[in-house]
Order: C-alpha cells, then structure tokens, then sequence
C-alpha cells in the first residue's frame, strides 16, 4: 500500500477511534446519572400518595443534567453518523425514557410523548443528522415503565391505595393496545412486549382482588 | 472430447449451473417476501381479535378474513413462483422456498383457528396454494406441520392477551386445551421431521405458559364465592371510565 | 496384512456392525412405544382425579409391551457388551422410568424402587452380563417424573383439585433429600438435581397459594 | 536447550502441580462439608420459628470446621499466588459465606459483614498474600441467600408464620438498595444482582398477599 | 387433529420412510460396489502399461453392474422427486463417476462425457424426474480422478513410463481449462477446483523433472 | 395522551417500523445481487487471465477491461441504492448493504490488480462507487480494508493456477511479495475493525500456499543448472503437441 | 425414599466411584510410560540403521512394564463392565499398539497382529470381559505407525538410507489394501484411514525421487 | 447495609475497577508496538542473509521500549495481585517473548532463556509479587517461534540459502527435544506442542529436499 494512502486510512481510523472514545467517556457518565436516578425511583414502592411529588421533584435536577450528556455526544458525532453510534448509549437513553416516562405518569397520569422525551433529554430537533431519539428507543423505555408499574401496583395496594390499581390498569391497557398497532420483527422489542402483555394480565388480577374484596368505590372519579 | 468441445460442453455447463443459481437467488428472495407478508397478516390478526366488539364471533370471522386479504399478497407471489418449481424442481429448491412456506401456513392457520377454533388440515392449505389451474407446487408434509408447530407460538401470544378482556379467560382455557391437544398428536412425527422435536420444545413451553395463566385465573377466583361469570361485571363496574 | 488376520479382523468389525444394526432397530420401535406412552400421558394435565385410574390403565399395555423391546436387545447383545452400547437406547429407557414411576405415583402415591422398575420392564436379573437398568438412568428417570409432577400441581389445582399440592410436595420432598444424600459426580445427573431444586420451589408457591387462601384446610406440612 | 535452564523449567512446572493437585484435595473435603451444610439448611423450609434455633445450632460446628480447610490451602499456596489459585475454591467458598449469612439474619436479623465473614471462615488476616475473601465471593454469597429467602418467604407463610414476610422484605430492600449503590462490573455478579430484583419483587408479592387478607396487622413499611 | 387427517399424514410419512429404507439398502449395495471397484483400481500404481488393460477389464463387470442399483432406486423414487433425496447416493455416484472417467481415461486416453457416464450407470434417459446425473456429481467425479492421476504421475515415473506425465499434463489442462468456465459458489466444488491446480501442479512438476533429465523425447506422437 | 391520540401516535410509528424494515429488505436484496454480479466478475477474470496470449499486458489490460465490464452491472444497482442510503441513513443500514460493497471491493481490486499489480486506493474505490452526482453513498474504510483481505484469496488461486504457465512462476513470485506486503500493511488496522485477524488468518493461509508454491519450484530448479528462462522453452520442446 | 432403598443406590454410585479413581490412577502412570516409549522413539528418525536394533532395544523393558498397568486395570474392573470404562485409557492403549508395531515393523519388517500386540501388553486372554484390546484400538494404532513411517521415510533418505522408502511403500501398501477391504463405520477410524492414504502417496512420492535419481537400483514393485 | 461497610466494599470494586483501567491503557500500548514488531518480523521471509542483521536491528528498539509497558504495569499492580490481572496481558507479552527468541535465534544461533527474556522484556526480578514471567508465557512464546521458523526455513530456501534448512532443524529438534521431557499438563500449551510436532515434520521435509537434490554437502545430523 502507498505509505501515504496507509497514512490517510490511518487518520481516518483514529478519528473513529477519536470519537468512540470521547463517547465512551461520555457514556460512562451518563450511566452513573441513570443509576443514581433509578435508585431513587426504586424508593416510590414504598413512598406513599402525599410523599410522592416529593420523591418525584428530587429526581428532577438529575435527569434534566442528562441533557448535557446528549449535548456532548451529539457535539462529537459526525454529521449524519449517528446510527453509526448509537448503539453505545441505547441502553441508557431507554432507561432516561423509563424514567421521565414513570415521572411524567406519577406526576400527571398521562403518557411522556416520544417529542416531549426528546426535549426532556435536551435532545435538539436541529441535530437530526447526529443524535435524535429513535422510535425503538422510546418504545423499550415505556415498556420499563410497565414493568416498573406492574411491581408498583403491588405495593401501592399494601401501602393501601386501593384506587391506584384500577388507574394503572387504564393507563397501561391504552400503551398496550398502541403496541398492538405495531408489526415487530422477532426482535428484543417483539420479547418485551410479550412480557407487557404478562405485567397487563399482573395488574388486571390485583384490580379483580381489589374490586371482589370492594376495596374500591364502584365508579372512581373519571381521570 | 476435443479441446473445444471440452469448452463447448463445459460453456453449457456454466449456463445449467448459472440458471440454476439464478433461480435459486430469485426464490430465495420471494420466500423472504412471502415471510414479511405472513408476519404482517399476524400481527394485523393479533390486533383485530382485540377490537372492541359485542359479537365475539363476528369479530373473529372480521378478523379471519382480513388476515387472509393480507395473506392473497403472499398468493400472488407464490403464483409467480409456480413456473419455477415445477416438475422436479419444487425438490430441488425446497430448502429455499421452505422457510416463506412455513411462515405463510402459519399465519394461515392463526386466521383458521381466530374463526373455526380448529387445526386447519392439510387439504384445507393445499387449497390456499392453489388457483383454477391446481396446486402452484407440491406441499412438504415437513412444511405443513412446521408451520403449524410455529403456529401454537402465537396463539399463546393470543391466549395471554386475551385474558383480561370480558370472555379471555374462557378463550385461554380453550387455546390451553388446543395447544395440549397440538403438542400430543405432533409428537408422533417428530421421528420423520427433522427440527420438529426442537419446535415441540418451544411448544412444551408456550404451553406451560398458558396454564401457568390458566391456573392464576382458577386460583384467584376459588377465593371468591362467585360465578366466574359474574367477575367481569363486578370488575367492569369499578374499571369502566 | 496376513489375509487370515485380515478376514478375522473384518469377521469381528462386521460382527459389530451387525449388533449395532440390530439393537437400531429395536431402539426405533422403543422409541415408537415410548413416544405412544408420552403423549397418553401428556392428558394427565387435563384429566380429573376420577377418571385418572382409567386414563393410567390405558398406558400398561403398551408399557408393558416394553419388555418384549428389552428381551429383543438382550438376546442381541453379546455376552460383556451391555456397557458398550447401552447408550443406543438409555434415552427410551429414561422415559420408561419415568412413566412407570408417574403411573405408580399416580396410583398409589409411592415411590417407584430401582427393582420394581427393572421388573416392570422385563428386564431380567440373570441377564446382568448383557441387560440391566443401570442406577443413573433409574435416576433420571425419577427426575423427569418431578419434571412432570410440578406441571401436573398447577393444571391439578387449574381442574380444582387442590389436595394434590400438599401430598405432592411431601413426596417430592422426600425425593429431593433423598438425591441430597447421593454421591453424583459432577456430571448431566448433577445438573438434572439442580432442575429438581427449582421444581420442588414451584410446587411449594403452589402450596402456598392454596394454603394462603384456605383452599386446603390448614395443616403445616411433617417435618 | 541448556540442561540447567531444561531442568529449572521443569521444576516449576512440577510445582505448579504439586500446588493444584493438594488444593484439588483440599477443595473435594471442603465441597463435602458445604453439602452437608446445604443440606441440613434446607429443612429451614418446613421448621417452624421456635425449632428454629436448635436447627441453626446444628449447622454451627460442620460450618466452623471449614476453617481447617482455608488454613490448609492458605498453606499449600506460594506467596502471592493467591489469585492464581482462586478460581478452584470459589464456589465452595461462596457457599460458605452464604450458609454463614443465612445463619446469621435467621438468627439476629442482621446482615452478616465481610470481615465477620472471613473470621468465621478462620481466615487469617496475616495471610493477605496467600489467602483473603474477595469482595465478589461475599457478594455472591449474599445474593445466594437472598435467593433462599425469597423461597423460604413463601415457605413460612404457609406454616402460617405470617409476620416473616414484612420482616424479610425490609431486611432484603436494604440489601438491594445497598447494591444498587455499587459500582458492578459488567460480569456474573451484574447478572446474578438482576436475580436479586426479581426476588425483593417476589418477596413484595408474598406481603401483598397477606396484607390483602389483613393476616397482619397494617403498618406499611418504613423506608 | 382430526383423526383422519392424522391418519393420512401419517401414512404421507410412513411412504417416505418407506423411500428412504429402501434407497438406504441399495446404496449400502452400491457402496460395496464401489469399495470393490475402488479397490482393483488402487492397483494401477503398481501396473505397468502392458498390463493395464486387464486390470481395467476385470473392473468392467462390477462397474457395469451399477446399473441395476440405479434401476433399483429410479424404481422406488416417486415422480419429481429426485432432488428430495439424492443426497444419500451422491458420495457414491460420485465415485462410480470417478471409476467410470479413470478408466476411460487409461483406455483411451479420452474423456469421459456426461452423457456416456449416464449410459455406463444405467441411467436412462426417460426417468428425468426420478433419476438424472446432476452436472455437479459429474464434475466431483472428474476431479476425483484428476487427484488419482496427480498420484499415478508419480507413480508411472517409477515403474519408468516416462511418457506419461506430458500425457496426463495435457489431458489435465484440458479438464483444468474447461473448469475456469464455470462460476462456482463457494461450496466444495469450488473447494475441490482449487485442489485441482495443486494437481495440475505437481504434474507440471513431474513434467519439468522428466523434461530436464531429457527422460522423454522431445517431440512424443500425437495422440 | 387520550387513548385515540396513542393509537393515532403508534399508527406513525408503525409507519415508520415498516418503512425501516421495508427498506431494509431492499437493500438486503440489493446486496445480493451486487454480491452474485461480484462473484461472477472474479470467475470472468480468473477465466480471461489464463487465456493463451503472446502479450501478457494487453491480455491483463484486457481481462481487467472485461471484468470492470461486468461490475458495471453492480454500478447500476448501487445509483439506484442512492436514494434509500441518503443522509443518516447509510450507517443505518450498513450492516445490511455491507456484504455487497466488499464482494464488489473485492472484484474491483482484483481487476485493478491484474492490470496494474498494485493495491487499488481508498480513492480509487470510492471514485468507482459514483457518478458525476458524487458518490453514491459513503464508503466504509471497514468495507474496503475487508474487500481488500479477500481479495488476497483470489489472487492465491491466481498465482496457482497461474504457475505452470510460461512466466507464471515470475508472477507467482509477484503475488507472494504482494500478498505477504498486505498482510503486514493490514495489520495495524486489525483492532480497530471487527473481522480483520480473522480474515488475516486466511490471508496468512493463502499466503502460506503461495509460498510453498514458490518454494517447490525454487528447489526443483536448483536442481538444474539451467536459467530459469530457458526450462519453459525445454518443457514446451516435450509437451506441446 | 426408602432409607434402604437409598443406601443401595448410594452404595453403586460409590462403587463406580472408586473403580473411576483407581482407573485414573492407572492411566496416569500408564500415559507417563508411554511418554517415555514415544520419547525413545522419537530418534529413530536420526538414528542409522546399524544403530536401530539398539535403540530399539532400549524401549523394550518399558514396554513391557505396561503389562502391570493393564494387570492393574484389570484387577479393579468388576466383571462385565470392560466397555464402560475404557475410554479412559483407549488414547494410552493406541499409543502402546503403535509403539510395539513400529518396534516390530524395524525390526523384523513384519506387521503385528492382534493377538500379538494383545500379548505384548500382556493383556490376558481369560479376562475376556474385564479386559481386552479391541480391534478399533488395535486398527488406531496400525494407522498411528504408518503416520511414523512416512515421517521416517523423509529421514532415512537424508541419513542416506535410500533403500527404505521401497521397503516401506511395500509394506504400507499392503497395509492400505488391507484396510480398503475393512468395512469401516463412518467414525474417527474412517477419518484416519484418509489420513493413510495421504502418507502412502507421500512414501510413494520420496520412491519417486529416489527411483529418478536413480539411488536405488531400478526394480519395479512387485505387484 | 451498614453504610461504612458499603462504603468500604465499594471503595475496594472501584480500586478494581481503576486498577483493570489503568492497565487497559498500556495493554493498548503494549499491542500497538507488538504489531509493529510483528509486522517488521514478517518482512524476514524476504529478506537474504546479509541484509538480516539490519532488519533486527530495526525491531530492536521497539522492543525496548516495551519494557516501559512492564514497568507502567508493574506500577498499578496491587502488591501481590499479580495473577489476578495477568490474563490482561498475556498474549501481547507471548508475542513479546516470541520476537525476542527469534531475534535472538537469527542473530545468534541460540534459544533465549527465560531469565534472559525477562531481563529484555524489563521486568524486575524484584518485582516477583507485582509482576514476573511466567513459564507458560515463556514456552508460548518459544512454540510462536518454533511455528515461524517452519516458515522462514521454505521461504530461505526460495532465497537460495539452502543452508538454512539443517541448521534451523537441529535448532527445532533440540527445543523438541526439551519440551518432551517437560510435564505440561493437558491444556492449551500441550495442544501447541502438538503443533511443534507438526512443523519438525515440515522443517525435516525441507531438509530431505535440499539433501536429496545435494544442494547441501551431505551431513547426517548429529545424533
Ligand atoms: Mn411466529
Ligand atoms: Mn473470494
């Protein structure tokens, strides 16, 4: 090979390299954030009602400094490599989704939009080119906050918020029939999603032990 | 032979060689598009049979028949294909033409069961890959009942999804019962068809799945002194918005 | 080579290939029967106790059957050969332990004997130069028999049968401490045991699930 | 090869030997009295509180003979070859910890430490060249016994020991939340700590179920 | 299953099983054959030329006694079939290509044609949809006879033929030339084709070693 | 989100699942075909080098002009490729597109190779992968480096095949030198890209058989206290008929 | 389980646990004589043919010292049980027949046979169904000295001895034909049997150039 | 969890953790300059006698410089942690030791020793808890060059040095010999010796083609 071709082919791997490494770097960072976030989640199981906006407001300076994270990946990446990378940071950016998407229903009752996550993640519509959230990412993030919900419903009925049931069980029921709209590959996505139809099927049989037991009014107040 | 002829010959030899290469390429790419018609006409079934609707049946048999508009794409290719596998060439290309097939019976038989809440038989797919002019090629017993194996995959997919609407439990204990029965006559062929011993694991699994379904259906409501009938209204009343 | 070694050489090599052909075709008609059995079996998941006795009845001929297979490859095999290729058909003999054993079970709630087995499969004692039931495959045969028994609990409790968990989880119990105090050398019976620890943990959440909801009356297991 | 260099390498090598074939020794005796261990803490499934102790008190002496084990292979390893040699007791060893930790929280329901670990193994802490508990040994026996928890939850309410599962389930929330804190490598740990998830929810399902049916008397958990 | 139906997939199987055996024992037939014929042709290394011919001859009966094994399995395969199950001969229909082309080969010194391989084995022109002569077997057969004359070369120059490398050379680049038409997959024809360079090689080889030591004449008759 | 608004919102995405998975299919299919127009372009080379020819340069210049011919074909496919790669969208599906570009790679350098005896530039790849549009998507430094090794199997069965020719053991002795320059030029992007000790393995192997090629004739020829030169007119002396 | 029934079982597994431990033993002093009889013979390949009956000599104390190992084995196999435990020590045993034949064949140039290897190895005739060397063995290490030979071919003609590759390719032919003759499984033996004819071809190639460099007297083989 | 204990477990996995990093770092290194070695060696098979000693002169001072790398590493090893980490670097130091015993060997005609490879490689004999040679390392790296020189010994003569065979055979023999008198247990180090094995043969076929064609002056190996 001409020495100055192998040079070049050279550089041009370095630079990969370049930006590999300076993701890694910011990866690393990113994951220590959403392990510090998943951990105060973890508390909401026995959190009850009044205490939970509380709980809630302290996750969110956290996971609003993960937009300096994006920020930072999206600075390194070239233009128009971003499925390039992205592999590198899926699994946090679904668990960022998971948790701005468990917030946002604790919080609200109502579903994170995938353009509401986006933002929430600072990620910039600009950047489309070098760092967006993709579809599948978003999707395995509410499926994490259904089988989060499908452990909460559990241990709401011990703290004895019997109505909390009942509302999780519309809420999911409405996710789960949008996945059905959705024709997957035999992929990781299609095996979660088997597995929400078992955290559905969980809370739908501690909704019929609250309603036999009467532990709930008749007709709860409409969301 | 001359050394011309040695080439002469040797050129026809190519051209056989070429044509069967090519033919077996443009199969292998008709069987991947016969398999992405099938698993669109699955998941389209999976998402009818859980429309809203009064009349479970007629549901169904809606659902039924949109699957099978989806699978008559798959038809039309299956169609093209007929001039290619003919006389002994349906052997010759099996393996490349096998995996479209199965998933096709698959999904086939899904839209069968949704409707009838039975086995499609082997007559019944011998008549959807054919037209006015017969059969557009030979069906493999082998295909037939590993697209069938394939098939008990899916409907513990329904089965579970099912549960929680009005009527699911019913319809679990029903697809419980077809998936026993599946299992137990396939594992008379599995001597004679390679891969299928391996399907009836996952089939053992799926299987033990539904019950494992099934028996947290029966184990919760033996608590209640109910008729299991009852359940979904004392359940609609507190769920209804 | 000496032609008259030659020819012995080959008199013994085709010797061989003549038993193993011999035994190929009686393993292929165990299988048969074997797979007969199974799959009869298989409706125990679905047949109540009262027609059981009936449905266990409709397996003995053919289990029985089995002992015309044994008598087959005995006479095949030449005298101090059984080790030799027992492994044709220890898989087919495997599951023949294990049917005899669930059909005793099922009958009299009693643990198949490693003499009993051999009985019932015809195999004769005398043969022990050319036919036994070697301990590990009575063993595997035992193990698959939990297999199915901790299946069988939950389909039992499914049909409303809610006595069997309780009697058979003291039975397998009593297996597994049984297996506990036996020497297996690191080896596929090892790995089998470990199947059984996960098994017996299956059918106590039954038990538990039925005890919790008194549908069995309350009566702490023997210790 | 030079004569001299020939025989120096192979007088390393049969050393090497020497070291393995006594640890393997060692290590058989060790696996020995871990069974009988194991085997006698399995009966805590079916021992109701108050046998409890005299069962524990069982186990006492076989456990602390293990210490005759760690000073044997303590003294057969060269100096700072501990970490070659490791891998052959690992099990064993998590084993150990694990009976140890499971004595220790059925007893005083507290958590047993690594130094408190190591000395009930006779672990010498002068010995740091040759021998010394690795952090991931205890973790993995701490998990192993989370495991058993979650099993002998299930196992207590069924003897109708119904205050065991809000107890257990502190104790083990507290364990969780202390991993979720640790820094884990991508490795068998991270796997067997995602165990430890499905265990704590399984544990929660055991206090629902009986909170459900105020079998005790509410009192939500403190956090 | 509908019993019927059950019964007549069944019996489908059971035809092809029926196949299946009955192709086994006339290929266990042919294979002996070919055993035997492979055998008698192992001794034209040691034949010098005079007497070829009858070594060749006594080949001819068992060669030609192929066909009725070919008749055999035309006869048990259904219509359109061959392909299904051509797989089980193919090894020794190979060989009998083999056998058929190294004799025509030492008689003649021509090659041996498809149409005529077919002829020798029997195969008849009319059965095309049960039984044919694959171009790729045809072509297996000639390359195994390319690696036996790669062989006879060597072993032609001891007996002291020294005509036959330019001979064989000649006859080889022909075959060679003739397989740079095709366009092969990467399957082991293509693998087989490779070895036939190496043969033509070291018959190239041979060659110059004749040619240099001036062994042969310079200009030999046109054959 | 009301429950209309989430159905509504996963309705885009399944649109926008199946367009991925659809494009996807394209382009796999795509692939293949540039992979089996690649392949025959190799055999046509491997086929036209070998033909008897008193000038060897014009007959290479030849056999390169033909095999660059039958590449076009690839060309072809790869413009209509454009369009589905622009954008982010190449790195996207470049797994699936991969396998073509390096089997063209691999037969472009070959051609470049038997004209040229030299190793085809990162450039020069690129300025066959487009038109007077530009390129017609990237080019993966991984794609060409990978090409580049197999093409090092190629050229093995050419040095061999080549070596009883007259002038083949020259050339034989060519691609050692050539081969051997590869595999240590290419070792040093082996951790930067997946695959590449791998296929260094091969290219060790293939190199390993052109040396021992080389080697048996060196020692045949020692033998003989002839020049090289002149052993091919004494063998024609004896073979030609 | 039945207590008795239980120390039955357990006493068979411990048996076959003992005859596995002694075997061990046995085979590792075996594998360390045959090393030592495989080093010896290592230099034949620079080892003139005037000095060969010496170092020939040499191996013969050690050889025939194995004649304790299989003494031993013997001793410790119950009755019957021969071919459950052989392959323990089958890769020694093939080592052994190979070395005796290699020491036969320099030393008479006469090929051993079964009995006479069965002999050497001191295995006695009446133990019939403890012990024996079974032909596979005995065909392995047939096959293991061709291997030898062709390797020795090479050094002899470069210690000058240019009358052996004759001598050799006469006896390794004869034993080629004999093993085309054999019906041979399709199993590891078959695979070697391959490997034999490429030594034969490469013995024939070293007569070849032997014969054209006319280092041996011209004198076709006989047929 | 005891907060002081969590935090001292996770204060010893994050010294693990930057401990396994920092070495990351220089293995990265070490493999960099390793390649650049490996490739210049690869330019031997090209290169004539004369121009050797300048072309080993080139790899000299890359190979010095790795003992930067051992010393960097040296530094971050906890005391006696050595075989904890040394999986790290274990290729890349074979590979080390692979091109200081060739180098050696063309220079001079002799093996490198163990400590004399250690000494090029800077390692410390003071080291001896931090960081050392090990001998399996070592013999790795002596087969590497033994599988090279295989090479070098075709690729010389192609050069016309047709010297080179026997001296680079007695050279392989004697290290043969050596490694037949070392009991290498039966893991990846005996398997390469197989392959040592393996090239004699190949070196020995050499030897005979240079002898047999007198392109050396006869000279039986010393015995
Ligand atoms: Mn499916
Ligand atoms: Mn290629």
């Amino acid at each position: 090979m001409d020495p100055r071709d192998l040079e070049s082919l050279n550089s041009l791997l370095e630079q990969d390299v370049g930006v590999s490494e300076n993701i890694k770097e910011q990866v690393k960072e990113f994951d220590k954030r959403i392990r510090t976030i998943v951990g105060i989640l973890g508390k909401i199981h026995s959190t009850p009602s009044h205490s939970m906006p509380e709980l809630l407001d302290s996750v969110d300076p956290v996971l609003h400094s993960c937009s300096e994270i994006t920020l930072a990946i999206a600075d390194v990446i070239p233009p128009d490599q971003f499925w390039r990378w992205k592999d590198m940071w899926s699994n946090s950016m679904r668990s960022a989704v998971y948790a701005a998407a468990l917030i946002q229903y604790l919080r609200n009752g109502t579903l994170l939009s995938l353009p509401r996550a986006s933002e929430i993640l600072g990620i910039n519509g600009e950047w489309k080119d070098r760092f967006s959230l993709p579809v599948e990412d978003y999707l395995h993030g509410l499926i994490s906050m259904v089988n989060e919900l499908s452990r909460y419903v559990i241990n709401a009925v011990t703290l004895g918020q019997f109505e909390e049931p009942v509302r999780i069980s519309n809420f999911v029921k409405e996710i789960f029939s949008g996945f059905t709209m959705l024709n997957l590959k035999n992929d990781s996505l299609r095996r979660r999603f088997d597995s929400l139809k078992y955290d559905l099927k969980k809370i739908e049989e501690v909704v019929y032990d609250v309603s036999l037991r009467k532990l709930v009014p008749a007709n709860p107040p409409v969301q | 032979m001359a050394k011309d002829s040695v080439l002469d010959v040797f050129e026809q030899f190519r051209e056989e060689i070429d044509d069967g290469n090519d033919r077996r390429e443009r199969l292998i790419k008709a069987s991947r598009d016969v398999t992405n018609i099938s698993k669109k006409s699955i998941f389209l079934l999976h998402r009818l049979v859980l429309e809203d609707s009064s009349d479970d049946q007629a549901l169904a048999a809606r659902a039924a028949s949109s699957g099978r508009q989806k699978l008559s794409e798959a038809n039309t290719i299956f169609k093209n294909m007929r001039e290619e596998l003919i006389g002994d060439r349906f052997w010759r290309y099996q393996r490349q033409v096998s995996p479209g097939v199965q998933e096709y019976i698959e999904a086939l038989s899904f839209a069968h069961y949704v409707e009838h809440h039975s086995l499609i038989s082997y007559q019944q797919v011998q008549n959807a890959l054919s037209d006015s002019d017969g059969l557009f090629f030979p069906l493999a017993v082998s295909d037939y009942l590993l697209g069938l194996s394939d098939l008990t995959g899916e409907l513990m997919r329904f089965a579970i999804s099912n549960i929680s609407r009005r009527g699911g439990r019913l319809k679990a204990s029903e697809v419980c019962a077809f998936v026993r029965e599946c299992k137990s006559d396939f594992e008379r062929f599995t001597p004679h068809i390679r891969d299928l011993s391996k399907k009836q694991y996952v089939t053992a699994n799926s299987l033990e799945k539904i019950e494992a379904a099934a028996y947290a259906i029966a184990v919760r409501g033996s608590e209640y002194d109910l008729p299991p009938e009852k359940w979904d209204d004392l359940v609609a009343q507190v769920t209804t918005r």
